[in-house]
Formats: structure tokens, C-alpha cells, sequence
């Protein structure tokens, strides 16, 4: 245990935040509420799990939130339009590749920094979602709230799906040579070149994952909510850059794993946010709550695995 | 803080009535009037630009639209953007009452008429004419009306309120109106949750969701804002407590703003009220008072939309004032997607 | 060479912006009138002193995103101070300065907790300031319960509004600022010390750099500059707010990145950023003097900065070819 | 695997007339060599005579502008470094190429990790025991699950070459395999490259270690200026001819001539410093106008003494003094401040600020010297490091203004030198300095150091090369294992005695050097 929580800071957190809760309130340890925790970390778990690719390459992306709500505004203009779920679906996809892509491209082939590129699309993909869904809130069909709230086995549809990206992501980035190669080339990307690794084509492909992820998260936040706002996805970014790094995630490349430590990150900054509604906090403690948390556990993570560059 | 806004109004017209026929007369016809809202985060505020823009447009006067994204600096350079731009007018969503006094200075200063949309401004020698709605007056109308749901089902309901942006006065407005009606009903409901949205339709799931855990019982929630609602319909479903008024298990569910999702709802019989601003009513009153004041004409300095409280009860009657109504019986005439 | 490669930046962008003004001047009513340059230099002139600030710290290889909070706390605690609706000192001719100087200590303070979380405690400058933003601007909003506070002293609210002769007061303030910043960074060893450890803090340390206390400075000097800026914010606006630049941080690091400052450290210039601002600046109050709908400024935002980043890495890519 | 039989002398790689200019200048002029299957060709010259480039041009880095290389019979025209490794070129470069955050296994096969059938994952068993077996034949001992951050200098070296057996290299270039090695680990490593000569691999050499080069290579080519400038059997060589060849001239005496130095006053005294697991109760003195050499293998604490000194690591007992007083609190600032300069071994992490340029390189550790508070005095600066860039005889075309990463490897360190003369040191550490940099600059630093301690200055020199410390100190300390075990005054140097010491009295492997 000792060993576990000194390797992952967030766990020990994780433990330490849900004791405190639960002596709060009686109701935070109960079934129903973890299982709230973790539908509710679904869409950040998602996010977070695209982040991750990106970040491993030594890149960030923070048009996340952006592309979550030109996806989710492209499917829902065609759902409201009377095109079926299925369809619906296969556009939030697409788009999420697309964008994700061009960030890629702008990144790999023009030769400019990560960070500038997404801050660009980020203004870029807000300003087109809300002139698609002309900055009024999309409601979508109740068949949608009837997926989102649906169980497969026993298991809310959102936790399947959190759970499907997971592992996913992590058999990817463990046991396939493509995933072996994001590590080598957010590591030393000259080195990876040297190699004979397609350097560009990977970080290319790390961004068109992040976007198709990014856009999956919102797809499953969509289907909780049923409607699409003009605020959606807003400063989702840095949750989900925050959830990557609180699970181990280096901002500076080549470091960091899904299983467990994206998990970690996104549960933590969720139980947070759980915790202070059940035991009634003031709501104008939320934001220094999970500052607070999330210094903690950066600082922590920094010194467990010795200092950034 | 009420009492400030008492007062501000009452020195505003004082000043209005002395000053408010100075800017040169001129063809009040054509021309360019500027519009600056803070934000067009919620769908209330898509509705009155778009009332705004079809009443410009009615009396054929060109619109220039700024969203100042809830910075008041950036409202600020706006404003004055307009005035270097040579605008006939500026209709104003301010941030809140006190940082924009400065912009409605800087139009006086400059003899361009301003009128301040939504949100009056606080005391000051500047002079402008607010067409407001008192948000915290029809929150409270509603609470109070939530209330007496709550005393007539006979049991002691345990509420939640989700509040809006913290940093957002309308959001503010709202939660304390909502608290000063819930104040005089200590008999019949106990205020238990408190959810911070930050106007986030994701957060307020979480938060519903969260609160329907630690209170499995409870009996009445209430949105700072009718966009919030498909949050709150999703967490009570996934709950399997969405029902109808009248059935047994029903939620109380009160909100705010009268959109197209609230009219849906108060149609269907799930929500039991929401405060309502006629939004209609500020446009023409916003453009009308900007023509009155171009022609020289005198202008109250607060032109004051009264709201009300859609309820079952009143529904026939109310809701052709009610602009999510409209909105909604429109789009299904033109059989356009949005809604 | 690395010097007069990010001086060549700076005047990149000093084309740029009269590009931007040749191209908008004729379309745009009112753009070229004096009343709406002083309008550009009165929106510049806070601005900058933030992006002043943030190049010293993405010079050491850092990013300061908290300065937006600076901005908000500092407008309260100091409009606290001075207001005439129960201020601590209403009315008292210390009002001012008092408020004036705890607005600057808030910088001093909140510099101080980013700087040593960074330098000290070694924790990634993003996160970091990103954890101490979210604390500090809540905060903000905690202690004032998310009112504004108005009834500013008229000494105060001059900083803002006042001008002597054709120059804004703010300039008197920010002028010297941006040119002390320049100065330290060109003339002083600490300058010369915030670029060693921008462009490899091993290095610098090994030579006798005191790495850590350099970094420090960066960020302290950063939230400083984010205070000098509140100030001419709330003056501005008379108002002390909670929110106030809560959404400045884009144009910000927009600014500072457009002005040829390296993301990566090492490489940055107070010339440049002054440059990049007076564009994110042009281009702000031109997309406003159209009227554009809010979502076209968006994208117009969006893909000026990136077609600005992609001609500089253009650039940069020849230039390295040669 | 490469048939061993192949008959010899068939040319495995063939270069004719190769040339390549850069903006119009020159770098490779008609060069041609071959290499033959089971035989070393050894590469020497001095840096800037073209060596990298033609590396480049075998490596498909560069695209050459004039000539023909053929590969086995098969006409050779690499576009890219992964055609050249495909077709079964392998490097092994002076600085690492692993990637320290992967397994061994997975750094073994980077770019052709094999796949499960019909599945995308990777075939785990397959590598494990491929990659075992390589790391059998160079004798690491390791799972092949090993992050590679794990190994040691030495061992990652072994990985470099299992790398090149992994990909079944016809050709290794091995450029600088040696400088971060220690004697025993060297030792290793020469038994290895006999191996894969005797396996029919052919090998290019390069080294600025000359001995090397002629203990190892069967052939010779002397680059100088872009040009074959010799070539042939490397018996007919010896190290002054060969140097002779590279610099073109005759260099009468590799080390400047021993003055008669009168060490002085004690200037720096170590006592006792201890740090555990590092080193332990190393106590020393170097006096003024003494150059004291620090000898000893890879990890046997020199490095991590020196840095500790310095303040730039840890101390966890003992103390510094500098003339007399002790150094406290130990930091790199203080170290400054009380006349300590350190040339750090890792001259691009540690030494440089590559992207700046020369002038704000040189002038780094001496600013406080040349500002009044705080302000620097431009005009006063520029001629002092006018001054200082004479002193080292720091040439570069293009003046101050450069950056530095775009210096040779010996002008960067001459400019290291430069920084930290500047600042008129009292005592000098020198970790190193002469690493992978070329003849002629060696030669300078060698003046520079005897310069140095004829004018005062107290040097501790750490060196690998025994010779150089032969050549240069005034005494000599030997580690092994975080202690010092000997210390040889002039009349006891022996570059056997040192050796010994450093082993510590086990069986030496060093004969196959000699």
C-alpha cells in the first residue's frame, strides 16, 4: 500500500479526500454514489485519456473543450434535424478526427508550437460551434437520454464506455508498437527520428486521437445531459490537462500511463466536486477546494518522480 | 444592497427628467445603433438580441453587435469602439450596475444615447435609461410560489437550488431572491444543496445527481436559470423520480428566464413555475426609449418590465408574454431546428 | 544571432500592425478617427503591462496563468480599501496610496506562492499557476460574495480616466514600466540571468546563477506587473471586481507569443510584446468596430493568431535555412 | 546473419569521389574508401575535417552532391537514416541514442516491434527472448524489461551495440564509443567489436583517442579538410604520424613543457567529504599554481567529488575550504563567489547555453564582475571578452554573435574555458575537458591548463586519459570506489602504478589496449 501511494500520489489523495467525505456524510460511501462518481467521470476520464496521447509527445492541446462542442453542436443540428443516432454518432466521430487532425497538421507540418495552434483553434472551434447552433442551446430527443441512462449489465452505459477508452488507450499506449512509439518520440523526438520512427505521422496521429476522444467525451456528456448549451466544453481543457498530470502524465513528454493514473486523476478532481455537494459545502469553496487538491497533488507527483526539466 | 438600487433609481430620474433631452435632434429613422451584451451564454440573452435585432431592423436602423464574454474592460472598449465608430445609440447589457458607469460616461460625454438592457445601474451622475427587469422581485415570486406548492402537498420538502456563475449578478440576483422566498416558508421547505454551476449544464447534472444522493428525499429544486433545466430532468430520471405535478414522487421544479424548454415543461406538467422577463416588452422598449431619446423626446431613466410567474394556473393567459412561447410555437410554424 | 532574431520578430509585427491599420482604415468607419487610436492605447496600455510581466516568465521557460486572478483579487482588496461605501480608509487621504500599495503587495504575494511553488517546491510552472489561479480568483469571489465594489475615490479613478496633455495617465504608469522591464532584460546581469536560465537552467546554475532566486523574481515581477494592471483596470472601470480579466489570459499569452517570445524559454523581447499587444489590440477594436457577429470575431481571432504563428515559424525556418 | 565465410577482401561498402558543399562551401571532396566484411576501418581527424558529414552521408542524413557508394554489390543511395538502417547500416553514436523511459527490448527494435498475429499487440514473447539472447552475446546480464533509465554509461553502451546486433548490421559505425566508459568497461567493449569482426560485420571506427583507433582499426583514413589526406593499413601508422596527417603539420611536443612551478599556499582544502553511496572521506589540497589530477575508472566518484565541491550536489559530512576558509553555504553561487571555476564534463547540459550566443556564453559567469549594481557596462564587457576569446584562442567565423550550438565540439569548450577565466579564478576544476574534442584544440587546452597554474591558479583535473594527466599534473590522486587509494607524487608516475590503483590490485584487462 505504502509502495502503491508513494508511486501514485492521487491514490493517496483519492483515499484521503474520500475519508474526509465520508466522515461528512454518511451517504458519500454508499453504492449509489460511487457509482454516481463515477458516470460523472466518464466524460473527464475520456478527455483526460485523449490529453494523454498529446501530452505524451511533448505537446498539449487546449482546443479539447472546443472540439467537444463542435462535435457535439454537428451531431446535434443533424439529431434535431431528424438524422438517427447511429448517423449522429458517426458525425461526432468524424469530427473529432478532423479536428484533432488539423491540429496535428498544423503542429507536424507548419512547424508551429502545439500551444499556439490549439489556443488558435480553440477561439476558432468555439466561434464556429456557435455560429452552428447560433448561440442558442440545442435539446435533443429523449431517445438520447434513454442511451445515456442506460445500463449494460448492471453497468451505466457512461462507465462502460469511460471503461472501453481506458483500456483501450492502455493496450495501446503498453502493448502496441505505436503506443511504444508516442513514449520514444515525446522522449526524445531526434532520437525517434534517428530510429527510423515516423515522427510526424505519430504526433499527427496523437492529436486525431486526442480530437476523437475529446469529441467522445462530449458525446457522453451529451447523452447525460440531452442538450447542448452555448457553455459547453468551456475551460474543459484544463480539467482535462489537469486530470492527465494529477494521474503522473509529464507535461514535457514521454511519462505517464492511462491505467492507472489518467483513472486517478480524473476520479480525484471528480470525487472533489461529489464530496463538496453531499456534504453541502459553500459553494463559493469549490474552486479553492480543488485548487487546493490539485496543488497538493502536483506537488506531491513532482517530488515522487524527481523534478520537471 | 436592495436599498442601494432604491435609491439609485430614484436619483436616476431625478436626473433623467433634467437631462435627458440634451442630445441633438436628427432623422431618427436610419442609423446605426450599437449593441453590447456581457454574454450570450443562456438562451435568455439569444432571444433579446434577436428581439433587438428584428426591431432595429423593423424601423430600418443598421445593427453592430459585441459580446463582451463577461469581461467588463473589454465591455468597456467596446462601448467606447461604438462611440468612436460614430454610432447613432448603444443598447447596453452591462455587466453589472457599477462598472458601467463609466461606459454610460463615456457616451454622455460624447452625446450618444444609451440605453442599459436587463440591468440597471447603480447611483451616479451618469445618465442613461434602464429598461430592467427586477430579477431578485421575480425570483422571490417564484420561491414564493414554490412555497406554497410545497405547504399544499403538505409535507416539509427539502429543496436544492442551482446558482448560477458566482461571478455573475444575475446569478446572484436570483439566488438571493430565491433565498429571501425561502426565508418565509421555513415551514414548509428546508434549503439543503446548494449547487454551483458556474452556469455549466455538465456541473449542474454532477451536482443534481450529487444532491439527489445525499438526499434521496429530495422534494423541490430550483434552476437560477431555464437552460439548466435538461440537467435537472436527466439527474431526476436516471433517479426515476421525474413525474408529473399531481403524481405521487414529483419533484418541484422551479426556474428562471421562461425558454422554450421551460414552456415545454410547464405544458407537459413537469415543471411548476419559472419566472418569467418579457423579453419583447425590453426590446421595444429598449429601441423605442433610443428613439425617444434621439428626438429629443423625455424618458423615464428606468422603464421597468414588471415579470411574472408562469404557472399551471396561469399558463393560457401569461404565456403570449412569455418569449420561450413564442419561440417555440415559431420554430414549429417555420419548421426550423434550434429548439 | 538568437537577440536579432527575436528583434526581427518584433518588427515582423510592427508590419503586421500597419498592415492591419492600412487594411481596416479605409472599410472601417472610425477606425483611423484620434478618438478611436486613443481608444487603442487607452485598451493597450493595461494590457501590456500584463504581457510585460508574462515575457519575463516565458523567458525563464515558464507560463504564468494566474495572472488573471492577480488582476481580480488585487481590484477588490484594493477598491476594499478606498471605497466610500465602508472602506477601511474611505474618506482619508491615505485612501489611495494605501489601496494602491496593497494592491501591489497582492502581487507581490501571489508572485511570491507561483515563484516558490515552481523554483522551491519544483512543481511544473502550468499546473502550478494554474492550481494558484483557480485558488486565488475564487478567493476573489469568496470575500467579496460576489459583489462589486463601486464609490472609488476621484484621485484613483483618474489613474484610468485622467490624462496629461494628449498622453493617458495609464501611460505614465506603464511606460515606465515596459521600459524598466526592457532595460533589466537588455542592461542588467538579472536580464541576462532570466535569459540563462530560459535557455538551460543546468547551465545557468552551474555558473554561479542563483537559479532559483532568478525564477522567483520572474514570477514575482509577473504577478507585480498583473497588479499594476488591476490597478488600471478597476480605475477604469471605477469599480473593483472579482472577475475583473478573468478572461484577458488569451490575448495575453496571444500577445507575448505573437511578439516572438519562445514558449520554451530563452528567447523574448519587451519590444516584441509591446508590438504583439498593439495587434491583439487592433485587431480587437477593429472586429468591434464592425459589428461582427461574436462568433465571427472568434474565428477571425483564431486564425489571425494562427496565421500569425505560421508566418513567424515561416520566417524563422528560412532564416535558419540561410 | 552475415555468412562468415564470405570471402575476404570482397569490399562490403564502397565509396568513390564523394563530395558535398554546403552553401557553396566544400565539406567532403572526392572521398572514397572501402570496408571490407570482418575488418575495422578506422576514421580519424580533426573536428571540422569532414568526419560527421561523410557519417551523415552514409547515414542518409545528407544526400551527397557528387560520387557513388554501393552496399554489398547493390548501388547504395540512402534517402533517409531509416533506409540506411534497413539496409543494414547501424550507428552507435557519441551521444546516446536510447530512450531512456523504454525497455531494453523495446529499444532493441524500435522501429520494427513484431506483432501477434492477427492481433495489433505486440508479440512480448518474442522479444523477450530475442532481445535475451542479444544481450547474452555482449554480456548484459539484465531482463530485457529494463528501462533503460536504470543502466548505467557502460551498460547502455552494450545496448547501443546489442542495438546494432538486433538489427543485423552489415555495417557499424561506432563514432566516440568510448569516451563515456571507464578502462574495464572499454575492455569490454574492444572484446566485443572482435566478435562482431569475426561474425563478417564490418566496422568504421571513429576516435579523437588515437591509441584506440590503431590498437582496433585494420585500416587507416585521415580526413583533413574534406579530403583523404592518407589512408591505408594501420600498421604502417603511429600516433604521431597520424596527427602529423590531421593537422597537417608536425606538433614537436603534445604537452606543453613542465615549467618550474613552485606550488604554493594551500588554496582549496577537502576534508573528509563523505557522501554515501558517492563517495567517502576524500581528503586533498591543492595549492596555488598546482595542477592536481584526479584519476580513476567510470563511477569511481571523481565526477561527484568535483560536483560536490562546487556545491552542485549534496555533502553529507566533511567540509571545503578555500584558502583556509570554509565554503558555506556549499552552492555553485558561493563556489563563485569564493574564485572556483568548474569545467562540467557535459559540456552541452551543464556548460552551455546552446541557443545563445558566443558573447552572452562568455559572459555569463562573470557579469557581477563587469556591471555596477546591477547594471552591466556594455563597452567594458565587450573588450573583456574580446581579451578572454584571444586567451583561448576562441576563432569563430561569423564573431560573438553566433550561437553556440553551432561552434565545433572544441570551440564550444574553448568557450566554456573562456567563461569561467573571466571570472579570474583562483582555483579551476576541470571534469573532463578534453572529451570529444579534436587534436589542435586539445593542444590548447593543454597550454591553457599549464598556463593556468604558471600564473597561480590551483587546477584539479579529472581525466580519463592517463596520458594527459601524465603529461599535465603535478601529482596525481587515484580513486576506486568513492575513496581515494593513491596519491603519486611526479617521480612515481607510471601510467601501470596508476592503473593498478584504480582497479585496486584485480587482474588487469587492459593488456588488449596496449
Amino acid at each position: 500500500m505504502t509502495r502503491l501511494v508513494t508511486r501514485w500520489p492521487a491514490l493517496g489523495l483519492l483515499v484521503l479526500v474520500m475519508a474526509g467525505f465520508s466522515l461528512g456524510s454518511p451517504r458519500f460511501l454508499e453504492v449509489p454514489n460511487l457509482v454516481n462518481i463515477a458516470v460523472q467521470s466518464a466524460s473527464l476520464g475520456i478527455l483526460a485519456t485523449g490529453m494523454t496521447f498529446v501530452l505524451l509527445t511533448a505537446g498539449i492541446d487546449l482546443s479539447v473543450g472546443s472540439l467537444m462542442f463542435v462535435s457535439a453542436a454537428l451531431a446535434g443540428k443533424l439529431v434535431v434535424g431528424g438524422g438517427s443516432l447511429p448517423a449522429a454518432f458517426a458525425v461526432v466521430v468524424v469530427a473529432g478526427l478532423i479536428g484533432g487532425a488539423l491540429n496535428g497538421i498544423a503542429v507536424t507540418r507548419l512547424g508551429i508550437k502545439p500551444f499556439v495552434v490549439t489556443l488558435s483553434t480553440l477561439y476558432i472551434g468555439r466561434g464556429f460551434a456557435l455560429w452552428l447552433t447560433e448561440t442558442r442551446a440545442l435539446n435533443l430527443p429523449d431517445s438520447l437520454l434513454t442511451v445515456g441512462s442506460a445500463r449494460l449489465a448492471g453497468i451505466p452505459v457512461p462507465v462502460v464506455a469511460v471503461a472501453l477508452v481506458l483500456v483501450g488507450a492502455h493496450l495501446t499506449l503498453e502493448r502496441t508498437a505505436f503506443g511504444r512509439h508516442l513514449y520514444a518520440v515525446g522522449a526524445d523526438p531526434e532520437a525517434a527520428r534517428r530510429a527510423g520512427l515516423p515522427v510526424r505521422r505519430l504526433i499527427l496521429s496523437a492529436y486525431a486521437l486526442c480530437g476523437l476522444l475529446a469529441a467522445l467525451g462530449g458525446a457522453v456528456a451529451v447523452a447525460q445531459l440531452g442538450a447542448v448549451s452555448p457553455t459547453f466544453g468551456r475551460d474543459r481543457e484544463f480539467a482535462a490537462i489537469s486530470a492527465a498530470v494529477l494521474g503522473g502524465v509529464s507535461l514535457f513528454g514521454g511519462r505517464g500511463s492511462v491505467l492507472p493514473g489518467v483513472l486517478l486523476g480524473a476520479l480525484l478532481m471528480q470525487t472533489v466536486e461529489n464530496g463538496l455537494v453531499i456534504v453541502n459545502a459553500d459553494p463559493y469553496l469549490y474552486p479553492m477546494v480543488l485548487a487546493a487538491v490539485i496543488f497538493v497533488a502536483v506537488l506531491l507527483d513532482s517530488h515522487v518522480r524527481g523534478t520537471h526539466p | 444592497m436592495r436599498k442601494h438600487a432604491a435609491r439609485g433609481i430614484l436619483a436616476a430620474t431625478a436626473f433623467a427628467v433634467v437631462s435627458c433631452s440634451a442630445p441633438a435632434p436628427e432623422d431618427p429613422g436610419a442609423g446605426t445603433i450599437g449593441v453590447a451584451f456581457e454574454t450570450l451564454q443562456t438562451e435568455f440573452w439569444v432571444a433579446a438580441i434577436d428581439a433587438i435585432r428584428s426591431e432595429l431592423d423593423a424601423r430600418g436602423m443598421t445593427m453592430l453587435e459585441a459580446i463582451a464574454d463577461g469581461d467588463a474592460n473589454k465591455q468597456l472598449e467596446q462601448v467606447r469602439g461604438f462611440i468612436a465608430r460614430g454610432v447613432d445609440g448603444i443598447i447596453l447589457v452591462p455587466r453589472d450596475g457599477k462598472s458601467v458607469i463609466p461606459m454610460v460616461r463615456a457616451a454622455n460625454d460624447a452625446g450618444v444615447p444609451i440605453v442599459l438592457f436587463n440591468r440597471p445601474p447603480d447611483p451616479s451622475s451618469a445618465r442613461s435609461v434602464a429598461v430592467v427587469a427586477d430579477n431578485l422581485a421575480i425570483a422571490r415570486a417564484t420561491g414564493e410560489f414554490l412555497c406554497e406548492q410545497a405547504r399544499a402537498s403538505g409535507e416539509r420538502k427539502k429543496a436544492a437550488i442551482l446558482v448560477g456563475d458566482l461571478g455573475d449578478q444575475n446569478a446572484i440576483h436570483r439566488r438571493d431572491g430565491f433565498g429571501e422566498a425561502m426565508a418565509g416558508c421555513e415551514d414548509a421547505v428546508e434549503v439543503v444543496s446548494r449547487i454551483p454551476t458556474e452556469w455549466n449544464q455538465e456541473k449542474a447534472l454532477a451536482g443534481v445527481t450529487n444532491a439527489l444522493q445525499a438526499h434521496p428525499d429530495l422534494g423541490l429544486i430550483f434552476t437560477s436559470s431555464d437552460f439548466m433545466l435538461p440537467s435537472i430532468v436527466s439527474a431526476l430520471r436516471t433517479a426515476g423520480k421525474y413525474h408529473e405535478a399531481g403524481e405521487e414522487g414529483h419533484v418541484i421544479l422551479g426556474g428562471f428566464d421562461g425558454d422554450v424548454t421551460a414552456w415545454r415543461m410547464l405544458a407537459d406538467g413537469y415543471l411548476d413555475a419559472t419566472g418569467v422577463q418579457d423579453v419583447f416588452f425590453e426590446s421595444e422598449a429598449s429601441v423605442q426609449a433610443l428613439e425617444d431619446l434621439r428626438r429629443g423626446a423625455e424618458v423615464p431613466p428606468v422603464i421597468l418590465d414588471e415579470g411574472f410567474v408562469i404557472h399551471s394556473g396561469n399558463m393560457e393567459e401569461v404565456q403570449g408574454r412569455m418569449w420561450g412561447a413564442r419561440v417555440a410555437q415559431r420554430a414549429t410554424r417555420g419548421g426550423r431546428g434550434g429548439a | 544571432m538568437s537577440r536579432l532574431r527575436s528583434l526581427l520578430a518584433g518588427h515582423w509585427v510592427a508590419l503586421l500592425c500597419v498592415v492591419l491599420v492600412a487594411v481596416l482604415g479605409p472599410v472601417v468607419p472610425g477606425f483611423s478617427s484620434s478618438a478611436n487610436l486613443r481608444n487603442v492605447f487607452s485598451s493597450l496600455l493595461p494590457l501590456l503591462a500584463v504581457a510585460v510581466g508574462q515575457t519575463l516568465v516565458l523567458i525563464t521557460g515558464g507560463i504564468d496563468l494566474s495572472v488573471t486572478a492577480v488582476v481580480a483579487l488585487a481590484s477588490v482588496l484594493g477598491a476594499r480599501v478606498m471605497t466610500a461605501d465602508g472602506g477601511l480608509l474611505a474618506g482619508s487621504p491615505l485612501a489611495v496610496p494605501a489601496a494602491v500599495a496593497l494592491m501591489l503587495v497582492i502581487g507581490l504575494l501571489v508572485g511570491t506562492a507561483n515563484g516558490l511553488s515552481v523554483s522551491r517546491l519544483r512543481m511544473p510552472p502550468f499546473l502550478a499557476t494554474l492550481a494558484v489561479m483557480t485558488f486565488v480568483s475564487g478567493f476573489a469571489i469568496w470575500l467579496t460574495r460576489s459583489a462589486n465594489i463601486a464609490g472609488l475615490p476621484e484621485g484613483f479613478r483618474l489613474l484610468g480616466a485622467g490624462s496629461l496633455g494628449p498622453a493617458p495617465a495609464a501611460l505614465l504608469v506603464v511606460g515606465p514600466l515596459a521600459l524598466g522591464v526592457h532595460l533589466l532584460l537588455t542592461r542588467t546581469v538579472l536580464g541576462r540571468w532570466l535569459f540563462a536560465v530560459g535557455g538551460n537552467a543546468r547551465t545557468a546554475r552551474v555558473s554561479g546563477v542563483p537559479v532559483e532566486r532568478v525564477v522567483l523574481f520572474a514570477y514575482v515581477a509577473c504577478a507585480v506587473c498583473a497588479a499594476v494592471a488591476s490597478i488600471l483596470y478597476t480605475a477604469r472601470l471605477e469599480t473593483g471586481s472579482p472577475v475583473l480579466g478573468q478572461r484577458i489570459l488569451l490575448d495575453v499569452i496571444g500577445a507575448v507569443v505573437i511578439g516572438g517570445t519562445s514558449l520554451f524559454g530563452g528567447r523574448g523581447s519587451v519590444l516584441g510584446t509591446v508590438y504583439g499587444a498593439l495587434f491583439i489590440t487592433l485587431l480587437d477594436n477593429g472586429l468591434n468596430l464592425m459589428g461582427l457577429s461574436s462568433f465571427a470575431v472568434l474565428m477571425v481571432k483564431g486564425a489571425v493568431i494562427l496565421a500569425a504563428a505560421l508566418v513567424d515559424a515561416t520566417r524563422e525556418r528560412l532564416e535558419r535555412g540561410r | 546473419m552475415i555468412p562468415s565465410d564470405r570471402p575476404r577482401g570482397a569490399p562490403l561498402l564502397e565509396a568513390r569521389g564523394i563530395g558535398k558543399s554546403f552553401g557553396g562551401a566544400p565539406v567532403l571532396e572526392g572521398v572514397s574508401f572501402s570496408l571490407e566484411a570482418g575488418r575495422v576501418l578506422g576514421l580519424v581527424g580533426e573536428n571540422g575535417a569532414g568526419k560527421s558529414t561523410l557519417m551523415n552521408v552514409l547515414g542518409g542524413v545528407v544526400a551527397p552532391d557528387a560520387g557513388r557508394m554501393t552496399l554489398g554489390r547493390e548501388d547504395y543511395r540512402p534517402r533517409t537514416p531509416a533506409e540506411a538502417s534497413s539496409r543494414g547500416i547501424a550507428f552507435i553514436h557519441q551521444e546516446l541514442n536510447l530512450h531512456s523511459n523504454l525497455s531494453i527490448a523495446e529499444n532493441l527494435f524500435l522501429a520494427r516491434l513484431p506483432r501477434r498475429r492477427f492481433t495489433p499487440f505486440l508479440d512480448r514473447g518474442w522479444l523477450a527472448s530475442r532481445t535475451g539472447e542479444i544481450l547474452a552475446a555482449v554480456g548484459l546480464e539484465v531482463s530485457p524489461w529494463t528501462p533503460v533509465s536504470e543502466l548505467a554509461a557502460g551498460e547502455r553502451q552494450l545496448v547501443e551495440i546489442a542495438r546494432a546486433l538486433a538489427a543485423d548490421a552489415r555495417v557499424v559505425i561506432l563514432d566516440e564509443p568510448t569516451t563515456s566508459l571507464g578502462s574495464a568497461e572499454i575492455a569490454r567493449l574492444f572484446a566485443l567489436l572482435a566478435r562482431l569482426k569475426g561474425e563478417g560485420r564490418g566496422l568504421i571506427y571513429i576516435s579523437h583517442s588515437l591509441g584506440d583507433v590503431l590498437s582496433q582499426a585494420d585500416d587507416v583514413l585521415v580526413l583533413r579538410d574534406g579530403a583523404v589526406v592518407a589512408s591505408g593499413l594501420a600498421e604502417s601508422f603511429d600516433e604521431p604520424s597520424l596527427i602529423r596527417h590531421m593537422v597537417g603539420r608536425t606538433l614537436a611536443t603534445v604537452f606543453p613543457p613542465r615549467s618550474r612551478r613552485r606550488p604554493g599556499d594551500p588554496v582549496l582544502e577537502v576534508r573528509a567529504l563523505t557522501r554515501p553511496g558517492a563517495f567517502r572521506d576524500v581528503s586533498f589540497t591543492v595549492r596555488r599554481g598546482e595542477v592536481l589530477g584526479l584519476s580513476g575508472l567510470m563511477g569511481a566518484g571523481r565526477t561527484e567529488v568535483v560536483r560536490a565541491i562546487f556545491g552542485l550536489d549534496r555533502i553529507e559530512s566533511g567540509e571545503v575550504r578555500v584558502r583556509g576558509e570554509p565554503l558555506t553555504p556549499p552552492s555553485p553561487r558561493e563556489a563563485v563567489a569564493r574564485g572556483l571555476a568548474l569545467v562540467t564534463e557535459d559540456r552541452r547540459d551543464d556548460g552551455l547555453l546552446l541557443e545563445a550566443s558566443v558573447a552572452d556564453n562568455l559572459a555569463l559567469a562573470a557579469l557581477g564582475a563587469h556591471a555596477r549594481r546591477g547594471l552591466i557596462d556594455g563597452p567594458g564587457l565587450a573588450r573583456a571578452l574580446a581579451a578572454q576569446a584571444g586567451q583561448v584562442r576562441l576563432e569563430t567565423a561569423g564573431g560573438f554573435a553566433r550561437a553556440a550550438a553551432t561552434l565545433s565540439g572544441g570551440n564550444q569548450q574553448k568557450v566554456v574555458l573562456g567563461k569561467w577565466l573571466l571570472t579570474r579564478p583562483s582555483v579551476v576544476l576541470l571534469d573532463e575537458p578534453t572529451r570529444g574534442i579534436d587534436v589542435g584544440a586539445k593542444q590548447q587546452v593543454y597550454q591553457l591548463v599549464s598556463d593556468l597554474a604558471d600564473a597561480g591558479t590551483a587546477v584539479l583535473l579529472v581525466c580519463s586519459e592517463i596520458e594527459e594527466l601524465l603529461g599535465l599534473a603535478d601529482r596525481i590522486l587515484v580513486m576506486r570506489q568513492g575513496a581515494v587509494v593513491a596519491e603519486l607524487p611526479p617521480e612515481d608516475f607510471d601510467q601501470e602504478r596508476i592503473l593498478a590503483a584504480a582497479l585496486g590490485g584485480v587482474a588487469r584487462p587492459e593488456e588488449e589496449r596496449e
